[in-house]
């Protein structure tokens, strides 16, 4: 069978008809989502920044570690900017893998082999604040985690996750 | 002696006819083209060979050819014609693609969804020369420009003709460069094609970890049978972008994809064994499979200016051409049309948008077709 | 027409219930554990997106889902039912993982042994709750705490329950920061807590090369039916240690074990489908999982404890807890509670020791239970 | 009580005979050779953990053995029986090694033709011992020392002989630098030994792409089943010569060989089980295998010998011992004769034509055999 | 069956004339084919180097890119030599990977890699011509290909070829 | 059926007496054999070095290449210790990988990763016992292997085996 009737006998035109209207549909819809989602993703980012701020007027602390349980060790507390509690999570990640004490070459080299942005300025940030210390006892030149602190994360700080994005 | 003139009567020499010379032919030009013209040469040159390979001469029966039960090249296909090997690739495609480009512009999105205007008129095309529905979708597909979800459609609807739809759509994948660049000068004027696109904003990385999860299920609510190409595709994307998995995605990206073209490549090319090749169908599927990629282009590109009658920011139509996929050839193809006429318009990057919403788009289409054969 | 409202009805939108949205949203709540709260990252996140692809409602028949002959995810599904991935997992976990720890300090070995009993109540109570033998006996592997002997002991001796065994494992390794401390502190002493271990001795390089020789075959003497994955656990430590062989150690722990990684957590998770997944079984099977790795937690802790009547130089008995291998997590969760009380305290080195010998010691245990299943 | 019994009755300790501790001791001396004197170590190494893997005593019927259908190894054998591995390690190779010496100096692709005699001369004599003729084939093979290629044709021709034929020619070519030294020196006189070869001449890109092209087709017209090995073969050497497509050699040679290699070298040793392995005709095969080898060694020289009879640029008679193939092994042996006698004469980048042209003259000759046998 | 007899019944006598044929006629077709591959690569270059010769004297342009077309970019005309114009294949292959503008360290890293002999002279030699040119505009340090430019290709230069397959 | 009937049912409490003893077994067995092993080998080692000494009084070379024969470039014997023949034996292994002559650094940097222990202290050795030597007739700034030597293994040296073992 040819030509016209041929595509009849076999639902050319339904499936054709239909075909076109899925693939645009689907690839429609993505788009309408793709649009929408960052203006969706930064709404939630205002709606929790928002809470967040009508929190802190009262406890001026958004997310911390358990408190000291009496042993003395968790006197410090220290403030990280969100970012850079993002950043500490990350570096938390490789230190896992490498151990610890650890070399800051070794995580740099990690660190820009998985695309995390910067990470010469957020290590540079989390040495200074005192979150990762020299362990001089055990290995000269190499790091570890501070132990004994209390991070606590404020909110206060200019969110720098933008200005990342707009780089990486 | 009978022994002696028994094996000499097996040589390749015995057995060879005019149509394995021309395939051997045909294999040397894939590998020429690979080798020397760069036209996409991690494909042509595996499948190349495995022109030369499927079509040294050999006895029948004898448990060498790729259609015989138990031989090596038989057990290599299989991951062909069950349609494994394809979305094995689209894991690796998925855990090296940056989807970002995409994000960036949700509505280039929508000309990968015109291009796939080639595999449906083709469709009705084939039909009406009187193929029948399934090998008809099967050669429709070609225009997706879409190796492996070519290869997995006509595997599940037509695997007699794996070989030739296969080598069609490389075949037309390969000389991109050439079909489309007098298209796209036809159908835009020299202001059109001088169009600066603004520079695409920055993706942060939560839209790219949700992007793949949230994409994947739309896509395939709408297309269940899309769900192993776009499954592996989104889950390869996913990989990538989440960053703490990216051991896995490396591996996607580098020894799992690359074995698998390996065998793909080699195996396709195999299969076109002259006796199953060289038919007039084959014939048939060829003409209508560069038909297929002159209307994907043709779509894409006027589907760009039909937006551009409605969009306040006008598109450079040009970038219709990209959503034919055949990533990243169109895409490249794209900036050089463009940049020849104005050196200073980079036009790659926009590109890349609706080359990748091809990919899906074609995925999509392949579902649809599939499930209507069923 | 017909034809339209048929499509329309094999749509996912028409075909999903309530199952699969909850299917759906336990996938993104893997995905999202394991990349923003980084549990076990290489297997939530494959198993999760599995878990998306397993339940995007199909027809079936049509040969999509995973448990329908000829499917993609069938062919790739093949691997977990007949326990061939988890030999290959534990092939590159034996060539990257430092079996020295534990020929340094022999005597922690028996934390891996006691933390077994885990497996072993759990059995008991599954039979008591009127499991049949074969399932009891699945249900009790989870306490081992490793994934790839869950899934190769319930692929030969339950297939059905492959999907709940291995979610429930994996679930609860990635949890295993949740669920040991709790148990950790409430049977040890502050006093204990504080106990340091002595440095390990250092130990020879023939020492490391002899032990996989010579472990391998005691364990398979006495249990044979371990042999595929202990085999394959002390053939990659060989490949590791010998040097000579270090490029095949090299693939071993990368690309061979990154592959399988992914088709293992892609199926199990996708044999999730809701039909099969969300019954009663699954219920009780997460129910006795979570029992099966406290009791195998304190079990460690405890036997520890008797330990410390009879041996002259202390136990710490919190790396009792690390005997329930979940490699390395437990070991890491150790080495957090000692380190909370006592900041020098550095535990970590000395929980790898019982953490390995409790791969072996579940797998040796899975091969005591499947042997006499058969 | 009765079940206590049982399981006792099935462990290792009690099925164990005499034979099963002849092979782990074989396995030992495996893995020690391999380890401590660098003897092939990527080979002996797996193949020596693979005979502990099969020759720890299992319960017949439970699953776990080689020749049992279902269990893990004998889905890895798959590779094996059907002869899948070799022609995919002989692509990784053809992607490692560089031809360029051979195309060099093309009259010492000769001495690669000559050793071969070893391969049919061996089969005369196992004919004359009273093996069939498939059996005889299989073993004369052993003579190309080329272990991939013994193992696809014993696995085409004589399935049940693949794990001695296997064993004695790893064994063999693990031997190479102790058995041939005695034979060449023998064949040679000292003024023979001292002559150096000329540099070879420079080879083009053009050259060393074009060869494996037309040197596939030359062969397997002539030898049509060498077609899966040596189609692998210069298939990974144009992948590694037409640098375009060099991302796929590279995973050819390392992933993709590795792989290939442990699962090889696991399930070959796994094969000799000791009920299968120890018998009269191991005996017979290892007997005839090591007569092989000095036969094609003393082919390979005289020939050299015969050709300086003809040529005015005399050839090193010591490279004809390189014409065995065991790829460098043979070719290192003969620089190391060479130097002994010369410490300036470096052959081995001369020795690598004939050892490259040895490879390819087995593949050849197994090609044939298995076209009689068929 | 042992011995002679075995032999003559299995076809022992005529497999092994027929194997040991075999192989020789294979491995010496090889050989043969081989001392004869430079040969007949050097006379086809030869003959296509006098044609182009005869060609020369006449249009004095082998290869040329599209004549410009009235849009003012394309005036200059670049002369490379068949060497030249090879390894700019090569390079544009490279950095279309890479992505432009492009780094000349990476352009030199791939193709070490890849096995281009003398890298750094023939990127030398390109940017010497003109053909890769510093984009100020866009990166300084990096550097991109020169649009608007005519490649030609040259065939009085001395072929290079050789001196190349010489060393490598 | 439930409960303790069905764990009788199905020898619930065999298999788990059985299960409980063959892993405790098995570790039991291994933790012993671990136990023992460094005694084992060092008990080996020091029957090795008693039997080695006296053997050293009389012919005072435990392991030799083969005699010189007569051709002359034979007369050099370097003696080295076990740790250094060891070692000579795993770079004998990467240079032939690599080839010869070879670069010092990348015989290092394949040492480091197969993980040899101080792989500069013991190229440095060979190199000032004369084992590897610069080839300067071939290429400057290259090593190669001393022909024309008997290497001979001393046991009157300290074994330096234990020290490296208790560093890596
Ligand atoms: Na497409
Ligand atoms: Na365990
Ligand atoms: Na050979």
């Amino acid at each position: 069978m040819y030509g016209l009737k041929a595509i009849q006998e076999a639902h050319g035109w339904t499936i054709t008809f239909l075909g076109v209207s899925v693939v645009f549909s689907a690839l429609a819809f993505l788009s309408l989502f793709v649009a929408n989602l960052s203006r969706i993703l930064n709404f939630l980012d205002v709606a929790k920044r928002s809470i967040l701020e009508r929190l802190k007027s009262k406890p001026e602390v958004l997310q911390e570690a358990p408190a000291p349980q009496g042993n003395g060790h968790r006197e410090v507390r220290i403030w990280l900017s969100p970012h850079d509690h993002e950043m500490m999570r990350y570096f938390e990640l490789i230190t896992q893998k490498l151990g610890e004490p650890f070399s800051l070459e070794e995580v740099l080299e990690k660190a820009q082999d998985r695309g995390i942005p910067r990470p010469h300025s957020a290590l540079y940030n989390l040495i200074k604040k005192g979150v990762i210390v020299e362990c001089r006892d055990k290995a000269m030149g190499y790091y570890c985690w501070k132990r004994g602190i209390d991070i606590a994360v404020s909110s206060d700080d200019k969110s720098p996750e933008r200005e990342v994005a707009a780089e990486d | 002696m009978e022994l002696v003139l028994d094996f000499l009567s097996n040589t390749g020499f015995a057995l060879a006819d005019y149509r394995h010379l021309i395939m051997i032919a045909v294999g040397c030009v894939f590998i020429y083209l690979g080798i020397a013209k760069h036209y996409e040469p991690l494909l042509l040159v595996p499948i190349g060979f495995g022109i030369l390979m499927g079509n040294v001469p050999v006895f029948k029966g004898f448990g060498l050819g790729i259609y015989e039960r138990g031989s090596v090249l038989n057990y290599l296909y299989f991951g062909v014609r069950q349609g494994i090997y394809p979305p094995l690739i689209f894991l690796g495609i998925g855990a090296m693609t940056d989807f970002s480009y995409m994000l960036a512009q949700p509505r280039l999105i929508l000309l990968g969804a015109a291009a796939q205007i080639g595999i449906f008129i083709t469709f009705l095309c084939a039909l009406a020369l009187g193929f029948p529905a399934n090998e008809a979708a099967s050669i429709g597909i070609i225009g997706g420009a879409d190796g492996p979800t070519a290869i997995f459609l006509s595997a599940k609807l037509a695997p007699e003709l794996v070989g030739p739809i296969a080598i069609a759509a490389y075949s037309y994948m390969a000389l991109v460069p050439v079909i489309q660049p007098p298209i796209m000068k036809l159908l835009t004027t020299r202001e059109e094609r001088l169009i600066r696109m603004p520079d695409p904003r920055p993706v942060s990385k939560r839209e790219r970890i949700i992007f793949p999860v949230v994409g994947f299920l739309m896509c395939c609510f709408l297309a269940p049978a899309a769900l192993p190409l776009l499954g592996m595709l989104f889950f390869g994307n996913l990989l990538k972008e989440c960053l703490v998995a990216d051991r896995l995605a490396q591996t996607a990206r580098t020894a799992l994809i690359d074995i698998v073209t390996i065998l793909l490549g080699i195996t396709v090319g195999a299969s076109t064994q002259a006796d199953v090749f060289l038919t007039k169908k084959s014939v048939g599927i060829f003409f209508l499979g560069a038909a297929s990629f002159m209307i994907a282009t043709a779509g894409g590109i006027i589907f760009a200016k039909i937006m551009n009658i409605f969009c306040k920011t006008k598109i450079n139509p040009l970038l219709g051409a990209a959503g034919v996929s055949a990533v990243p050839d169109s895409a490249r193809v794209v900036q050089l049309i463009g940049n020849r006429e104005d050196p200073g318009n980079y036009l790659l990057m926009h590109a890349m948008a609706p080359n990748i919403a091809g990919v899906i788009g074609s995925a999509v289409a392949a579902g649809v077709l599939w499930s209507f054969m069923m």
